[in-house]
């Protein structure tokens, strides 16, 4: 500690799944435990359990004259803009929202999943043995869609690139609709979710569902041929006892967003970002993808993925998310 | 004539108990209120006692303290808790001190500040007032309600919809008829259950337990990202309801302030579920078919018609819980607008012993409780599950006075009316 | 007259299961046949990956013949009925819904593949902590003692399981320590309700609300920063020599943990303990009437004592499943509200056991059916998939149980003088 | 030889209420030891005691000389005690075998329990004393005889030799307290000494060598049948001179009241109850409706009430069709029901003695205005009705599950016929009450009468029937096996009837 910004203050608001969601909560915080490592800020954050909390909570942090508050999900999006709207002189920045128009003390920290997943999904359709990978999410909100959209695209693009027709269980983009376990918490509903794709001959799957994953996880390494995918943060990290199964992970780098937020932040100790949103991107490492499980595919596919994410980078290749909000 | 100096004698017996003795089953007794708070108030003490160990024994600090002698531990122990119990109060109640000098100098700005804790329990109190009050009813009339959580969505959603959908409307006209709707939604809600036991002796349990999956899953449907009533910026959450449609609040355009008329209308809900229970006709037919259905339809009374209102003004009750959240809070429905209210009614029911007003007071321990506990958690932090332990301790203190009697070597009070709730399945 | 009254009712309902035959015979007809076009086949598959069972073909065929076929059946069964009657009416009904249901899942995959053994074997293991959440129930009421805090036994029976489980690294132990968990709640369930006398309701829901919180409160003071308190090591699938290499009903039934199969062993213990032995007979009675017991000197808090401890116990089991056999951690709420559909298990099955057990699986089933749909993209939104299940019972419910009725002495404390 | 059991000093306070004040009783083998005494008087409180369910506050039981220290029933058992209790203790759903076994089960290879063996074991009992049961019946099917029957198997499973019976006669019909009565002479036969306890002085007069009156807590006295006869034992429990037959001037009949023709009515198991019954009730005139329980008298009333749904006929009351009419409309028709089970239909236990007094009428001015109750209205009426009709209660407030039985009947009377009502139907209106408490409500329905209403009383007891009847129906099998005349009626034409044996 005892950088530049010491004494900075730094308050996070989680949405309702708590801190150790295994997901973008857990993610926040983790942006601002580097903060306080590198930069030597004041961090804390405050769980909330009910929609009525957010507000509360921010209510505490302005009232600790805290000067940065960042709010976790876009649930927090209306309360964050009245309470930055009524506190100019505080600095804001919500994960997974960015306001049009944006507003000039709150900063937007969103990102294009779908780019990423959609590096995840072609992998998953060249790894398959039985020409189906399969993906679920927890509840059917845009923050998780966002992951299946891509992963699809990816799918399908390498069943263009290489005619074979790998099929996608657990999510359709055309008819928008797929399969979800209906909660965040439920890790047994995972591990079920996960055997009901297995047994439908599925050998990648894809959870996207927070800890409801891991029930997942358990079932694919019970199972032992089939390969798992981890989002939001690098499973072979923070769920490392499933390394074996774990063919690689979905990023969604929230805590280099939060952090990189507090350096600018506290370095310009002046109020507002002048409206400048973040947008997590492959360009910006903002999402990407974690190292592919060691001998999963070969250095062609390799190569490819390579043109893949440069492809996405130049806007050549259609990550999939864009087309599909114009659609709906 | 000798017979009737027997009955005098026992009669007499019976009024005045030999002291200590407890008096005959059932025997009422007016006045000595005050002992009556007596236990419930060690049973919060006690609770909180309790908590504050569970607090100081699973700190570091704490155990680090005891390294270096017994003393300095304890020492330890109590600044800990301290601070928690301070951060608690002070996030429940405010600081006295803070409130009195902000009132001296009379700034609006410091006033707010210093009043916002108290303001923040009141709010937080009133949707717990109206799903207690709704549990209560259900128990009066020998029906369990389990289904508040699914009453409070079905009502949150007819009632923002009203909210936004219908424009131009004079806030008189708009908002009751925004309460309205959540009334009725809610209380259509909790028919079905009431229905289908009249009809067929489905448990209400059950179904309630059922419906409230069915709701959840509705409201998601609805408030999907792209479903019918989303608002369409990629979010799943309901338009803003019209400001014609807000309860007014104390403290307009304060955003931190969220405290509002709905409070009051919760207090009134309580006056009138008194009044409905105890003072009228319906009341008393509600009353009598949850005691003894036999007895009530001897009476000419409509078993099943009863059960279908009391679950239908049971399921109403709940749904001014959402609404009153909505309309006077949030101002918009979000997807997973998940409250918790449908199991801590029945903890509040049973706490306020089924009546009306100790629902309030019941309700106000758990606003206290839930606020204090979040500012606990940002200053001490102290995880906000503590307040479902001091919960179910008071629940279990109060539920059981001997214990307290007990520990604090009270003499057995005089015995008051045994509550009122369900017994096991009734099957009524 | 009586008698030919009471036959003339008979006749009037013989009449109805046959008309209700017909009828889901055009129902099959006219919602399934048409959503189903000329070309496409059903494949139904029965073989696990890598299980030990003897492999055995996949069953494809063209869906219309099909769905043809099961209409043709259940109409015959119809026509059967009205023109000679059944004997045995029950098993005809039983027979024709899972026909209907078959229909269904035939139109459900149509053009594709789908796999019923997994399907029978992931509906079982939905099942489980349903079933030993009913369990629990029954050995609680059957002696009285309403439980409704089952959902908090459970919880507490997964968190023990979790801890224990990972600081001894040995999955008996965590099993120990999971009905340990359940036996404690229960514990303070029974004196709450037997010594003090507490309505049994609010004893049961300060359990839910007490265990919820100490678990979530412990769980994130201590499993959470530190992973080691909540890696428990797993039970692994025992496949029972010979049953398991049985096609189909193998795979499904006979290759699965202990705690599975302590669950249904669980099952018919209770059954056979309930109606044939003496600590049977006497909870039975302590329930139904406990001055009757006590005057015939049955030691009525004694009783209730050991059945609620056991109750207790089943209920930690279903929370060690959790943990121990399905997802190898502990998690805030991982019960998610098992312990509550367990309950109206528990009624749905008139408190017994193996009704208890057929509820459960009722649940199960419509659970795994969920999401198979949704696997199969049926253009069903999925909010309305997952609340099927919750829709079935309550139609089954109003319609077919009706009502059921609990011990005599359910939810009353009992007093002496 | 010692007497068999002597208690020495017993009593016993109860919150309020000194239930047993110091008692001695002797009881000597092979005898029959009768027990009397007003409602409260302590009788079962008493029995309880000595059989280990009440502990005395003071006193020493000693059984067969020897001190007895009982601290619950299974000590009781020991000592060859058993008990039928004032109500029964049976689990309904349990079946005979379960039941007597309970407690003593036999057990096959370990843990399995030998049903066999101990219906074996009751139908050696059965045969040896007369008893018949089906050991296989579930006992919520049998009839209140046979669950009678049960109970004293259970006692004679335990091989008890000292038998108490806590008014065992209350609810059996004639034949079958005769038949009780052989069976405790046969048991009092071979050796064993019975305490019976009973309200119904012809019985205790028949059956007892030895009669111990109670009153208040008190033991006033002990006689034999030789030296005592109604009239004075009846003062004694009481305390004054009693009236044992209803004073009632010739009936006068008015106008036809209640018209029922052909009423078919189904019962619980959808049987048919009352098959094809016709009659007629006139104002000013008591129809006594006789019949051993369970012969549809039940289900005709509950008919009557709009209670029970009516398969087919006509039920006309003041020439109004009410045949599946609301019970509230045949209520507000002038129709007053004292219903057969009191705390089970009559009364809401946990409400005040006041709120029950208006459970039918809560909704009528001046108790109601509109959706308001009228607190004055209620406490008003609550006075006067408790003055009027002499209910023993503390207070207006003291819930109705305090008061004793009878009183809990006087509420339930007082609540019917202060009513202005054409018909008054009354069911069993006396069961289990003391001769005082009797004596007034059979005053208060013959003054119904003679005020011009049609009243009909269901009973069980022929003595109250016949004393208070003007016609007699007998019931049998859900139809009416004859009408006649009470006058005319002698207890063996009655008794043939309810057997089912037509007079010519
Ligand atoms: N459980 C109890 N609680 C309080 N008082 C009781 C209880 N049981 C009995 N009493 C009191 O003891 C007295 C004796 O009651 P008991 O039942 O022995 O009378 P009894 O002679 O058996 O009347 P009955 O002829 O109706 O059986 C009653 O007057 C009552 O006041
Ligand atoms: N649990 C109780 N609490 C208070 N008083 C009681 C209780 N039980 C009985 N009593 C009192 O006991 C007396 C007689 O009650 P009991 O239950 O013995 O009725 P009983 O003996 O059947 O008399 P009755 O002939 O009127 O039916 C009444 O005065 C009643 O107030
Ligand atoms: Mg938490
Ligand atoms: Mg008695």
């Amino acid at each position: 500690g005892g950088g530049a910004a010491s004494g900075y203050k730094v308050g996070m608001v989680t949405d309702m799944g708590g801190i150790d969601d295994k997901s973008f909560n857990a993610l926040g915080w983790k942006g601002i435990e580097d903060g306080i490592k590198e930069l030597g800020i004041e961090g804390s954050y405050l769980e909330s359990q009910q929609q009525t909390d957010y507000a509360t909570n921010i209510t505490q942090y302005v009232n600790q004259e805290t000067d940065l508050i960042v709010t976790v999900g876009y649930m927090l999006a209306d309360d964050t803009a009245s309470f930055a709207a009524a506190n100019p002189d505080v600095n804001f920045a919500i994960v997974d929202f960015s306001y049009a128009p944006p507003i000039d003390n709150v900063r937007g920290l969103t990102f294009a999943t779908d780019q990423a997943s959609f590096m995840a999904g072609y992998i998953a359709a060249a790894v398959t043995k039985t020409g189906k990978v399969a993906c679920f999410g927890g509840i059917n909100i845009p923050s998780v869609a966002i992951f299946m959209v891509g992963y699809e695209a990816g799918v399908k693009y390498y069943n263009e690139k290489h005619g074979t027709n790998v099929e996608v269980l657990g999510w359709d983009t055309a008819a928008n609709n797929g399969v979800f376990v209906g909660n965040f918490e439920s890790t047994d509903d995972g591990r079920r979710t996960g055997e009901e794709f297995l047994a439908e001959g599925a050998d990648v799957i894809m959870a996207v569902a927070g800890p409801v994953g891991q029930g997942t996880a358990e079932a694919v390494q019970a199972a032992g041929n089939a390969w798992f995918i981890g989002v939001d943060a690098d499973w072979t990290v923070t769920a490392s006892k499933y390394s074996d199964i774990i063919l690689t992970s979905v990023l969604k780098n929230i805590d280099v967003a939060v952090l990189d937020t507090i350096k600018s932040a506290s370095a310009s100790g002046f109020a507002g970002f002048g409206g400048e949103s973040y947008v997590g991107t492959l360009a910006n490492n903002g999402v990407g993808l974690a190292d592919v499980a060691s001998g999963a595919i070969s250095n062609d596919i390799e190569d490819e993925l390579e043109d893949v994410r440069q492809g996405i980078i130049d806007g050549t290749i259609d990550s999939g998310w864009e087309t599909y909000l114009s659609n709906l | 004539m000798d017979d009737k100096t027997v009955a005098s004698a026992i009669a007499n017996a019976v009024q005045q108990p030999k002291s200590g003795a407890p008096t005959p089953k059932g025997q009422h007794r007016r006045g000595g209120w005050l002992r009556q708070l007596l236990v419930p108030l060690l049973a919060i003490i006690t609770a909180l006692i309790l908590g504050a160990l569970v607090i100081a024994f699973t700190d570091e600090s704490v155990f680090q303290a005891f390294g270096g002698g017994f003393g300095r531990g304890v020492g330890q122990a109590f600044s800990v808790i301290g601070r928690a119990y301070g951060a608690f109060f002070s996030g429940a109640f405010g600081n006295p001190v803070r409130i009195i000098s902000a009132l001296i100098s009379g700034q609006g700005a410091q006033i707010r500040r210093a009043i916002y804790p108290l303001m923040e329990t009141l709010r937080i109190s009133t949707p717990y007032i109206f799903a207690g009050l709704a549990v209560a009813l259900g128990f009066q009339g020998g029906v369990f309600n389990i289904g508040a959580e699914g009453q409070y969505f079905i009502a949150g959603l007819v009632t923002v919809f009203v909210g936004y959908a219908i424009k131009g409307l004079p806030a008189i006209v708009h908002l009751p008829l925004a309460l309205l709707a959540g009334v009725v939604g809610g209380g259509l809600w909790g028919a079905i259950p009431g229905y289908l036991k009249a009809k067929t002796g489905a448990h209400e349990v059950i179904n309630t337990i059922m419906l409230n999956y069915i709701a959840f899953r509705l409201a998601e449907f609805m408030l999907d990202a792209n479903g019918l009533m989303a608002r369409g910026d990629g979010r799943p959450v309901s338009p803003e309801i019209q400001p014609s449609a807000y309860l007014p609040q104390f403290f307009p355009n304060q955003v931190e302030l969220r405290v509002n008329v709905g409070f009051f209308l919760a207090l009134a809900a309580a006056a009138l579920v008194w009044w409905l229970l105890y003072k009228t006709t319906l009341g008393y037919e509600i009353r009598t078919v949850g005691a003894n259905p036999r007895a009530a339809r001897y009476a000419g009374m409509s078993v099943a018609r009863t059960i279908v209102i009391t679950m239908a003004l049971s399921g109403a009750l709940a749904g001014l819980s959402a609404s009153t959240d909505i309309l006077g809070v949030l101002h918009y429905m979000p997807n997973a607008f998940s409250s918790g209210y449908g199991f801590d009614a029945i903890a509040l029911a049973l706490l306020g012993k089924s009546h009306p007003f100790g629902v309030v007071l019941a309700s106000l321990l758990f606003g206290a409780l839930r606020a204090g506990a979040q500012n606990m958690q940002g200053i001490a932090q102290v995880p906000v599950d503590l307040t479902s332990i001091v919960q179910g301790l008071i629940i279990v203190f109060i539920a059981a006075p001997e214990i307290i009697r007990k520990l604090y070597r009270l003499r057995q009070p005089v015995e008051g009316e045994e509550l009122v709730t369900v017994r096991g399945w009734g099957g009524a | 007259m009586t008698l030919i009254k009471t036959s003339a009712k008979a006749q009037r309902r013989a009449r109805t299961l046959g008309v209700v035959l017909l009828v889901s015979a055009l129902a099959i007809l006219l919602l399934f046949v048409p959503g189903a076009n000329a070309g496409q086949t059903t494949t139904f598959a029965f073989n696990e990956t890598r299980s030990e069972a003897f492999a055995i073909p996949e069953l494809a065929f063209p869906t219309r013949a099909g769905l043809y076929l099961m209409a043709a059946l259940t109409a015959f069964a119809g026509a059967y009925q009205l023109a000679r009657g059944f004997t045995r009416q029950g098993a005809v009904l039983g027979i024709v819904a899972g026909l209907f249901v078959l229909a269904f899942l035939t139109w459900a995959a149509r053009g594709q593949s789908m796999n019923l053994t997994g399907m029978m074997k992931s509906s079982l293991l939905r099942a489980i902590p349903i079933i030993l959440a009913a369990l629990s129930g029954v050995m609680c009421e059957r002696c009285g003692i309403v439980n409704i805090g089952i959902e908090g036994m459970m919880l507490s029976g997964a968190f023990l399981a979790a801890l224990i489980g990972s600081v001894a690294n040995n999955v008996w132990v965590g099993l120990i320590g999971a009905m340990l968990g359940g036996a404690l709640m229960a514990a303070l369930l029974a004196v709450l309700a037997i010594k003090y006398r507490v309505n049994q309701i609010v004893a049961g829901t300060a359990i839910n609300i007490l265990a919820t919180g100490l678990t979530s409160y412990f769980s994130s003071r201590y499993l959470q920063k530190y992973e080691v308190l909540n890696t428990p090591p797993t039970f692994l699938p025992i496949p029972l020599p010979g049953l398991s290499r049985i096609p189909i009903i193998g795979p499904a039934l006979f290759n699965h943990t202990v705690p599975v199969y302590l669950t249904l062993v669980l099952v018919i213990a209770i059954q056979l303990m309930l109606f044939y032995t003496r600590w049977g007979l006497r909870t039975r009675a302590v329930g139904e009437h406990p001055r009757a017991a006590d005057t015939l000197g049955v030691n009525v808090f004694l009783t209730r004592y050991v059945n609620v401890l056991l109750g207790g116990c089943v209920a930690g089991l279903g929370g060690a499943y959790l943990v121990l056999s399905s997802v190898a951690r502990f998690d805030e709420l991982m019960t998610a509200g098992k312990g509550y559909i367990g309950l109206a298990a528990m009624i749905f099955g008139k408190w017994n056991p193996v009704g208890a057990f057929g509820s459960s699986l009722m649940f199960g089933f419509a659970d795994s059916l969920q999401t198979r749909l949704a696997i199969l993209a049926v253009p069903i939104p999925s909010q309305f998939l997952l609340m099927a299940p919750y829709l079935l019972t309550m139609v089954v419910l109003a319609g077919v149980v009706g009502r059921s009725r609990g011990p005599a002495a359910g939810g009353q404390p009992y007093e002496k003088e | 030889m010692p007497p068999v059991l002597q208690l020495r000093g017993i009593t016993k306070r109860f919150p309020g209420v000194l239930a047993n004040d110091h008692i001695d009783l002797e009881l000597e083998q092979g005898q029959v030891l009768a027990l009397l005494g007003e409602n409260g008087a302590g009788k079962s409180t008493l029995m309880n005691i000595l059989y280990g369910l009440y502990h005395p506050d003071e006193g020493e039981i000693y059984v067969r000389g020897e001190k007895a220290d009982i601290q619950g029933p299974s000590d009781a058992i020991k000592l060859g005690i058993g008990m039928v209790h004032q109500h029964f203790m049976l689990v309904p759903v349990l079946t005979v075998t379960e039941n007597v076994m309970l407690g003593m089960e036999s057990i096959r290879n370990g843990i399995v329990l030998d049903r066999a063996k101990a219906a074996r074991r009751i139908r050696d009992i059965s045969d040896q004393y007369g008893l018949e049961v089906d050991p296989e019946a579930t006992v919520e099917d049998l009839p209140v005889g046979i669950q009678q029957r049960v109970e004293i198997i259970k006692l004679l499973y335990r091989n008890a030799d000292i038998l108490i019976l806590d008014e065992p006669t209350a609810v059996l019909t004639p034949q079958e307290v005769m038949g009780l009565i052989a069976v405790i002479r046969s048991l009092v036969a071979q050796g064993k000494s019975v305490v019976f306890i009973s309200h119904k002085l012809k019985e205790v007069l028949e059956l007892s060598d030895r009669i111990v009156v109670l009153r208040r807590g008190r033991s006033v006295g002990a006689t034999t049948p030789a030296e005592s006869d109604e009239r004075s034992l009846a003062s004694m429990m009481v305390g004054r001179d009693v009236i044992l037959e209803v004073p009632k001037g010739p009936a006068n009949p008015g106008d036809v009241v209640l018209d029922v023709r052909d009423l078919v009515v189904k019962g619980d198991q959808n049987k048919v109850a009352v098959s094809g019954v016709s009659f007629q009730v006139r104002g000013g005139e008591i129809v006594g409706v006789a019949g051993v329980q369970g012969n549809g008298q039940t289900e005709l009333i509950e008919a009557l009430t709009g209670l029970r749904a009516v398969e087919s006929g006509r039920v006309e009351l003041g020439g109004r069709d009410v045949a599946n009419a609301s019970p509230r409309s045949i209520t507000e028709d002038g129709t007053a029901h004292v219903p057969e089970d009191r705390q089970r239909d009559g009364l809401v236990l946990g409400y005040s003695v006041a709120d029950n007094l208006i459970l039918n009428t809560y909704y009528l001015a001046p108790i109601a205005k509109g959706l308001a109750m009228q607190e004055a209205a209620i406490t008003d009426r609550a006075d006067r009705l408790i003055k009027e009709y002499d209910v023993r209660t503390p207070t207006p407030l003291t819930p109705a599950g305090n008061l004793s039985g009878g009183n809990q009947q006087k509420v339930i009377v007082a609540r019917e016929l202060s009513r202005p009502v054409k018909l008054t139907i009354a069911s069993q209106p006396t069961r289990g009450l003391d001769v005082g408490s009797i004596e007034y409500i059979h005053s208060q329905l013959v003054k119904k009468r003679d005020e011009g209403a049609a009243v009909i009383v269901v009973s069980a007891e022929l003595d109250e029937v016949m004393a208070l009847a003007d016609r007699i129906l007998v019931m049998y099998e859900g139809r009416i096996m004859g009408a006649l005349d009470a006058a005319a009626a002698t207890k063996e034409s009655l008794g043939m009837l309810m057997a089912g044996v037509a007079t010519e």
